[in-house]
């Protein structure tokens, strides 16, 4: 099955790469963007989706820094 | 002869590269990335280092920044550009030069002296030196893996457009590709940075002969 | 919480609040005690250190600045002057190594900018566990990711440094970095406030709860409950740093700034009471000004969050809108977030209420721990040893390829191959030689750098092995060719409230001071870390020393390795 | 209202960091993980929708080597 995993920077947590796309937006010609935040995309194939959690806090996401939700989706 | 170096923001051999252009023998002018002006130079060195904290990609943001558009079009009047490291990766983004720079396959940032042979001296940037001729030169990169896709390829090398090729190659690219030029040669990105061997109380200056061919192409 | 509970949860002591209530004459607010908490950490406060410190020998014909600013500054020549300053950021990393290596590569870095030098520069000296356990490797993949992650996009070329292995640094391995800056003699920069009404000026990033309380932290032994406390941790933002430099630069030489400090450990509250402090003025910061990056923080948090890629200057009031033009220029915030006053405070207002007021000299004067210093008894039993009774080995081929394959002598390409040792193109001698060698654009003149520490040393021998240190870092400048002028240091220590680790940090700092002497070496900055403990036990004492030595002719520079058949060798010394 | 952008490698590029991912997960005890791919999430709170398609196609994504996809997700 396919499972998708979503890792974004914890709330309150430095997100220097959103901070400085979005800076640079307006100047670049796009205006109307409030906040931009940038995490990782994870697709994987898995036999099962028992350990998918698992990975997540052991090594697809940083819990000191980043937080993770991951849902199946085929 | 008045060569340009943009600054970008975040940009970290741009200071290096106005050095060595001052090596060269030529008048240096800092081009800032917010003004869409060239200031009427002769040619533009685009810089290495992490433009816009290589965020989201290399060269990404930086593509857009204001002294691109007169950039683009100096480019492709066929004035004579030279991406570096950073700078070639912007290059690219700006679809001046074909294909894109991946993480190094072992996903290291990998800062060495390697050896290149110079493949052709059909561009402003090698008309100085001889094709099949080595240069040692330093790498400073994270994403210096080039790509493109087997057509390009295929055509790169049937338009002798490779400009240098690692003798070792440091971070996996396509057909150990180190330089590219673009369609009218006149736009060319390397990843190693001529600009750090361009003075012998470093121990080399082998780099002049890439950053002095612009000056020969120009009869100067 | 009773105030007790309160003063304790902040990390005080019940002597220090004490101390507290007698130096105000009243009971402090909770912002005001959470400045004092963080102001008297051990990081910021000293107040195990500062006794010992004083044996260091800190002057020299060609020093400019000694201990007490941002860095030291040491004369070069031809009007060129150094400012160096090494510093640690174990805990951190212990936590999350890699931003804690970079955010300790950001920290450095700043305190060099602050002396108004550019940073061109960096060293780092590292000691992990062995590489055995998964943990270890871990911490030591990601520390030098973090370094390199940190100081390569910055565009200051890590030039040099160390790394050794030892089970005493499982689970608390020391990341020291230094960076040293160049400086127009004339162009010195101090962070002293002055001039009643002029601005503060807050450059760089926005705030937001990061690291509260990481001072504190900094200073507390490595338990379970730290570990949970991660949400502290700091991200670094290199990109934003790079610009905060260039501006920093850039206002300076325009002229625009009356005095510079950096934004590190307690953020505004160590900047701002510090510069008052030093310049004998009062400093009123209108809290609600300072950018926040989160919602609902109290003035407290504010005040002592350790946001990155900051710094705080005192501007003229005619000139803050061409400072602030220029912020603009380089992309990086720049708020007006107070004044300099009459009196010698340092004042918390929001929106025109004053919420704290603490004389600044008051944070300043953080209680001093002295200790007597009893040697500890496992000395005897280390040093019962006899070398002599090692067997003479078989083998003395195999002992050889054993040793050049022990991962504390093996080569260090794989980690300095990840770090830009070029870029600024003032290299000479690039990493893998005794020290790194950099010239001086412009000049004739270069400088090297290097840095050395040796834990198991000064573990078996404190004083003996401080000085060791000391000479090995000489010997590493000697053998580039440079003449060593002076000295950093950063005291990575365990607990001084045990008997070994006060005798330990006394007989080092001892033995250290006698090598400065000798060598007419003068320690002119530096930076404690203490209680580096884990349930497994202290680190060994490891001070780390980084030295700087110049060069009037940097063309004759030496590099080790053999040049040439038929050259003769020669061995020197006993 | 915000948008939810996923970037990921081309079919056919190579992917070092899921390949490194996928490589890993044996040895921390997770079988069964037959492919991993490793991409970018951006996440923007932006006024309106019109012109994040542009956006994807010009800034967020290469389309050398990297395909998107974008949703509104409130
Ligand atoms: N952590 C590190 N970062 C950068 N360079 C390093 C590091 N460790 C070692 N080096 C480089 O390798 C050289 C040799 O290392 P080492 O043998 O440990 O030093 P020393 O000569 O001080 O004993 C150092 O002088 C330095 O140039």
């Amino acid at each position: 099955m396919k499972v998708r995993v979503l890792v974004r920077p914890k709330e309150g947590i430095l997100d220097p790469q959103g901070e400085a796309v979005r800076g640079a937006l307006p100047a670049l010609g796009f205006g109307g963007v409030k906040t931009v935040h940038i995490g990782r995309l994870i697709e994987m194939e898995v036999e099962s989706a028992d350990e998918v959690d698992a990975m997540c806090r052991r090594l697809l996401s940083n819990p000191t820094i980043e937080e993770y939700e991951w849902e199946v989706v085929s | 002869m008045r060569i340009g170096v943009t600054v970008f923001p975040g940009s970290n051999c741009d200071r290096d590269a106005l050095y060595a252009v001052e090596r060269m023998g030529a008048e240096p002018v800092g081009l800032w990335h917010a003004e869409a002006d060239l200031k009427g130079v002769d040619a533009v060195i685009v810089p290495g280092g992490f433009s816009y904290g290589d965020y989201l990609r290399p060269g990404a943001i930086a593509r857009f920044a204001g002294v691109m558009g007169p950039l683009e079009e100096f480019a492709n009047e066929g004035g004579p550009v030279l991406g570096v490291c950073n700078g070639f990766q912007v290059l690219c983004e700006a679809h001046l030069l074909p294909g894109a720079l991946l993480q190094n396959t072992h996903m290291r940032f990998v800062c060495d002296r390697v050896r290149v042979r110079v493949e052709t001296t059909g561009t402003p940037w090698t008309a100085g030196g001889e094709v099949g001729e080595e240069l040692t030169l330093p790498v400073a990169h994270n994403e210096g893996n080039y790509f493109a896709d087997a057509e390009t390829l295929a055509r790169l090398e049937d338009e002798d457009r490779v400009v240098l090729r690692y003798v070792e190659n440091p971070n996996g690219s396509a057909n150990d590709i180190a330089g590219v030029c673009s369609e009218g040669r006149n736009v060319v990105g390397v990843m190693p940075h001529p600009e750090r061997v361009s003075d012998p109380a470093l121990g080399s200056d082998e780099g002049l002969k890439i950053l002095r061919s612009v000056l020969v192409g120009a009869g100067v | 919480m009773n105030i007790q509970e309160t003063y304790s949860a902040l990390g005080l002591s019940d002597g220090e609040y004490e101390r507290i209530l007698g130096l105000m004459g009243r009971e402090p607010n909770y912002l005001e005690l959470s400045l004092f908490s963080v102001m008297w950490s051990e990081h910021c406060g000293y107040k195990n250190s500062r006794p010992l410190l004083r044996r260091f020998p800190n002057e020299g014909p060609r020093v400019l600045q000694g201990p007490g600013e941002n860095a030291g500054v040491v004369e070069v020549g031809d009007g060129w002057a150094l400012a160096f300053k090494m510093e640690s950021h174990n805990h951190p990393s212990a936590v999350e190594p890699y931003e804690g290596a970079a955010t300790g590569v950001g920290g450095i870095i700043r305190d060099i900018l602050a002396m108004g030098a550019r940073p061109v520069a960096l060293l780092d000296s590292l000691r992990f566990g062995p590489l055995g356990e998964e943990r270890n490797r871990y911490l030591f993949r990601e520390v030098v990711r973090g370094i390199g992650g940190y100081g390569n996009a910055v565009g200051v070329p890590t030039v040099g440094g160390e790394v050794e292995f030892s089970p005493a640094y499982s689970g608390n391995p020391l990341v020291n970095a230094m960076c040293v800056g160049l400086i127009r003699v004339e162009d010195l920069m101090r962070s002293r406030a002055t001039g009643e009404g002029n601005a503060v000026v807050l450059l760089g990033s926005k705030t937001g709860r990061d690291g509260i309380h990481g001072a504190t932290f900094a200073s507390d032994e490595l338990t379970e409950e730290s570990e949970s406390r991660r949400s502290n941790v700091q991200v670094g933002d290199p990109f934003a740093e790079k610009m905060l430099i260039e501006c920093c630069l850039e206002l300076l030489k325009q002229d625009l700034l009356v005095s510079l400090q950096d934004l590190g450990a307690a953020g505004i509250t160590s900047s701002a009471s510090e510069m008052a402090a030093s310049g004998g003025v009062g400093i009123d910061i209108e809290v609600e000004k300072v950018p926040r990056r989160e919602t609902g923080m109290e003035p407290w948090e504010v005040m002592i969050s350790e946001s990155q890629e900051r710094m705080l200057a005192v501007v003229e009031p005619e000139r803050v809108d061409e400072a602030l033009a220029l912020a603009e220029r380089y992309g990086i915030g720049g708020t007006v977030v107070g004044r300099v006053a009459g009196h010698g405070d340092l004042r918390v207002v929001e929106n025109g209420e004053v919420v704290g007021t603490v004389p600044a000299e008051h944070l300043a004067d953080a209680p001093v721990y002295e200790r007597e210093v009893v040697r500890p008894a496992y000395l005897d039993e280390v040093q019962e040893f006899d070398v002599a009774e090692i067997p003479e080995p078989e083998d003395y081929n195999e002992v050889l390829l054993k040793m050049l394959s022990h991962p504390n002598l093996r080569s260090r390409r794989s980690i300095y191959s990840q770090y830009d040792h070029q870029v600024g193109t003032d290299t000479v001698v690039l990493p893998g030689a005794d020290a790194a060698v950099m010239r001086i654009k412009g000049t004739k003149r270069g400088f090297a750098v290097t840095t050395d520490g040796r834990g198991r040393h000064c573990y078996l021998d404190p004083r003996g092995g401080g000085a060791a240190t000391v000479a090995e870092a000489y010997r590493n400048l000697s053998c580039v060719g440079a003449e060593p002028v002076a000295v950093t240091d950063c005291l990575n220590f365990g607990s001084p409230e045990k008997r070994a680790g006060y005798y330990q940090l006394a007989e080092c700092i001892e033995g250290m001071s006698e090598a400065c002497e000798a060598f007419g070496t003068p320690v002119v900055s530096g930076n404690v870390s203490l209680f580096n403990e884990t349930d497994r036990g202290p680190i060994y004492p490891t001070p780390t020393v980084g030295m700087v030595g110049v060069f009037e002719d940097v063309s004759r520079y030496a590099t080790p390795g053999f040049k040439r058949e038929g050259d003769i060798v020669v061995a020197i010394g006993r």
